[in-house]
């Protein structure tokens, strides 16, 4: 979302702060969604909203989460569920990586083409274990 | 009153709404598609939210992200703006469910009056003139061939989820007519997901005169007034004005009272707009009823000076209207001009692009909405509409000179840009509108007059070009 | 009616007559010193002239380079705009000597009225109120003393030749009467070249309500309405509406019919304001009469629908005015704001620079009197107005909240550019002047209240600074 | 002068231009004043116009205009006259320099800063035999 009056930079994603850091009340309200990160752009990519909603992190309160800070995702594999009047839609990585960041936390709405998860690359190997 | 209203749309008319909602004290949430991001809205807005790509289904008529947009940012109502949903009564009706409130018609009202082959047959039985035609939807070619011989040619072929001019074919002769209603079904298809059409007879030479009302949720129906809408290339209108020219004043009543009649048949609540074909003979006939906000409303507004959006908003938050029809008066004459970025010597085409230099008009008796600024680029993505550029004056011949002079000093550039600014002009200075003898057949006549100079400037022997306002009945469909 | 006309002026107000000009039909002869070279109105006129280098004593105050401009260019007449010649007797005779018209009251009118002691016993003379002081200008220190203490303090010295806030000083107690004679006398003297003064009482809390005059050469004298210009720094107005918010309608009516007929007993010509000051127990007094356009007449055109400026051109041109004093109505309420180029952090200094971003107000009922542009460069050689915005509205409320709204999209920025835009907003918001009780005092008193809450702020233990609009015999002068 | 619509940009003066052109109406109406030339701007300075009026060669019309075309003038030397408001004021040369051309007709209208004549510089020999 952006404020009328100030747009907030979004910060470098920092993976020690957001690990230790608990999710405050509206952590993504001030994030700008879609504008290419600046500085080392290639290293990190991003699972990013399919339209406005809410985004959960598992498929219901009480389940696991679909993916957490070190999994590694295949390419079509679900990551999370976005839900839009009452509809719940499936998010699926379209390429695979490491999980590196839930950057929008469980519950929260979230904008079209939103930063949802960070993911860095991973090796071949670790690739193909699966 | 709504302490937080979204503005379901774009452009000018979003910034229109935002505006009228800030001067209410309204907190105001701006949406918007991806290309749109650095848009006047966003800027001007209390918070906007990111709804989806450029395609407008997956945004500006996406109804779960607009609806989601209004959920996450405690929204009480929407204002849809025109165009996109603002006349959707499922959207209307998705919005009351989900505790919002839509800033339009009830969506039973909009519902009947969508059908545009319906409304006719309400309104006729309401008691207000239409012209002969269809009591429905056609079912077949042969049907409207049928219905076209009783009513006569020249008529035209609608689309009945039609309107904004577009879906709509003149058909001259009977020879004409399967090949027009089955084009025209298509294209009704296309556009508007619906194919079904309807036949009325069709007037040349005629006059577009449309009456705003306001009505609230406490039984208040009033008119603000006519518009004059003739100025039209291809059903696109491209100049208003208020009040119309040269037109007798009984008619000018009946044409009201039939609005204000009409409206309270069905029930109205907000801002509508019945739109007329007014005849050379003086009758009139009743076209079509808009259920939302016009483009053209700042003309009502300067001669009248109520602001309509404030309206549309106090009565959907259950207040009365802040006046009585006998408070209503109108002063002087307003003027509207479209300045699109399209270029009138390319059939009009779009010509978008960066704008380098955005200088609009000012001083005096001038109002311009736009959302365009230097360094906006204007994209391909949605309508051509630049700015409205409207004038206050006392009289006509004064509100004429105004636009003129307001119109010479609009600075509108960038690679590729252009725009009907200096068409606009010309039409301004044709002796037809300059008299106020004009038609809907102005603008088709300014293109065979710029043939024949054209032809004239090259000393050619080439015949002129036929005006394509004769009548009889010439056989040549023109859409 | 003339063909062309020279527009002797610069800035937002050159703009205003030559758009007037345009929408007569008139040529349009813009003049130019050389910092202005790019400006609006040369970029708008139909031809410009280099008239001198940026001091405006070899350009716009040379009446050679503008009258043989006028030769040049086959001008029939010269608009003066405000300020600059545009009250300077002289050069309305060299321009009638030169069959030039001066458009503009007679020039004999512009000698009586220019001296404000004459002109203040002439008014007295023919029945209209004004504050007990001088009947001429004074002779000596002492005599201001002796005719302070038979008027009674606190008083207020002012130029014979001064106007427009500028050369006046007032004075609470005979200690300070010889310091300020001397002071104000020098001040005069540098800046009007004429260092008399005279002396009338001064009048603490009171309002500065002026009356817009109108008047042909064929006997009409029309008056159109009131502006309320309280909201003043220094005796520089910030802010007018009109009407004049909670004021007696018998008050009213008394200080138009005194414009009139002050006008008529003097011969006017043109347009004219009354400047009177209005005591809080709404008793009126003359100030002074202004035989120019004036910055502000803008909120007078948005409630009565009269353009002014034509009104001037065309009463020069020998035509009578377009309307008599029964076909003039006001409507709503109008309010105006002055945005300067000045840093209201550092007492208002001038602030210019160029200008990176320039995008006005616009939408419903908003109007902007401007010169800028991105790109234009605000130099340090003339006034810093930047721009005057404003709106009109059905009520004072929304007035006051349309133009919050106007003011918070307004964006101006460059590098060393600031603006009184937030200073504005502040005045607007704060609530002596939302509930029209506010006086000449407001702004004083605004930033007394500004260092309070700096003071609160910082929860220091300083004591609050003096309020500088306290009464009675305080011995301190404010300029 | 400047046209509200366009602006004419002034041509390098061509002294065998100029010298066989016959001057028209108004020449100098459409040449834009003060702005500097472009290219070469060092080869030739001008005099220009201290305000608004009308140039004049020659303190009387039948008299011979103070320079022609090929004079050498000194500094403070007069070469013409201004008439503003019935007033005739010198036109004096603040440098010296040779003259290659007359660039505002006689008895024509002028504005401010307006270029009147164009002055090549001369070798010192030159200026310093008078």
């Amino acid at each position: 979302m952006q404020d009328g009056q100030t747009t907030v930079e979004v910060e470098w994603p920092d993976p020690v702060h957001t690990a230790l850091a608990p999710a405050d009340d509206s952590p993504t309200a001030d994030r700008e969604s879609g504008a290419p990160e600046s500085g080392q752009p290639d290293l990190l990519t991003y699972i990013r909203a399919p339209m406005v909603g809410t985004f959960y992190h598992a498929s219901t309160p009480d389940a696991q989460p679909y993916v957490s800070v070190g999994d590694v995702v295949q390419p079509g594999q679900p990551v999370g569920v976005l839900e839009a009047m009452k509809m719940m839609s499936a998010i699926t990585a379209d390429t695979g990586g490491r999980v590196v960041e839930m950057v929008a936390p469980n519950a929260h709405p979230v904008e079209f083409d939103q930063q949802l998860i960070a993911l860095e690359p991973v090796d071949v190997d670790t690739v193909d274990h699966s | 009153m709504f302490s937080t209203v979204l503005v379901a749309n774009r452009g000018e008319i979003a910034l229109r709404v935002a505006r009228a909602c800030r001067e209410l004290g309204i907190r105001t949430v701006a949406v918007y598609s991806t290309p749109d991001r650095d848009s006047a809205v966003v800027r001007f807005a209390d918070e906007a939210v990111h709804i989806g790509p450029a395609t407008a289904k997956s945004s500006y008529l996406s109804v779960p992200a607009i609806i989601e947009a209004a959920l996450q940012t405690g929204a009480q109502a929407v204002h849809p703006g025109y165009g996109f949903l603002s006349e959707d009564p499922d959207f209307a009706e998705i919005c009351e469910s989900h505790g919002i409130v839509f800033i339009g018609p009830p969506a039973h009202v909009m519902q009947q009056l969508g059908d545009k082959a319906a409304a006719r047959t309400l309104m006729a039985r309401a008691g207000l003139p239409v012209l002969p035609g269809s009591t429905g939807a056609l079912v077949s070619p042969a049907e409207a061939k049928e219905l076209a011989q009783q009513v006569g040619y020249p008529v035209i072929l609608k689309a009945v989820a039609g309107g904004g001019g577009r879906g709509m074919a003149v058909v001259r002769c009977a020879d004409d007519i399967r090949l027009a209603y089955n084009e025209t079904r298509a294209h009704a298809r296309a556009v508007f997901g619906d194919d079904r059409l309807y036949l009325e007879r069709f007037v040349d030479d005629a006059r577009h005169i449309e009456v705003q009302v306001l009505c609230d949720r406490h039984g208040s129906v009033v008119h603000l007034g006519e518009r004059d809408c003739s100025v039209q290339r291809r059903h696109q209108k491209l100049m208003e004005e208020s009040p119309a020219a040269r037109l007798p004043q009984e008619l000018r009543e009946a044409m009201w009272a039939a609005a204000v009649h009409g409206a309270s048949a069905v029930g109205f609540v907000g801002a509508g707009t019945f739109e007329f074909v007014v005849t050379p003979d003086h009758e009139f006939y009743l076209m079509e009823i808009n259920c939302r906000l016009q483009v053209e409303h700042p003309v009502t507004e300067l001669v009248t000076g109520i602001d309509i959006v404030r309206e549309q908003i106090t009565v959907a938050a259950g207040m009365p209207l802040s006046f009585r029809q006998s408070e209503v008066s109108s002063r002087g004459v307003s003027l509207e001009c479209r300045v699109n970025a399209e270029d009138p010597t390319r059939d009009f085409a779009p010509a978008p692009g960066l704008l380098t230099e955005f200088v609009p008009p000012g001083g005096p008796f001038v109002r311009v909405d736009t959302h365009a600024y230097p360094g906006w680029l204007v994209g391909p993505d949605y309508d051509s509409l630049l700015a409205k550029a409207a004038v206050w004056a006392p009289d006509r011949e004064q509100a004429l000179a105004r636009m003129d002079r307001a119109l010479s000093e609009f600075r509108v550039d960038g690679p590729g840009v252009r725009t009907t600014l200096g068409f606009l002009r010309r039409t301004l200075a044709h002796p037809l509108f300059q008299s106020a003898q004009h038609t809907t057949g102005l603008v088709g006549r300014m293109s065979t007059e710029a043939t024949d100079n054209a032809v004239e400037d090259c000393q050619a022997s080439l015949p002129p070009a036929p005006n394509p306002s004769g009548d009889g009945d010439e056989c040549a469909a023109v859409d």
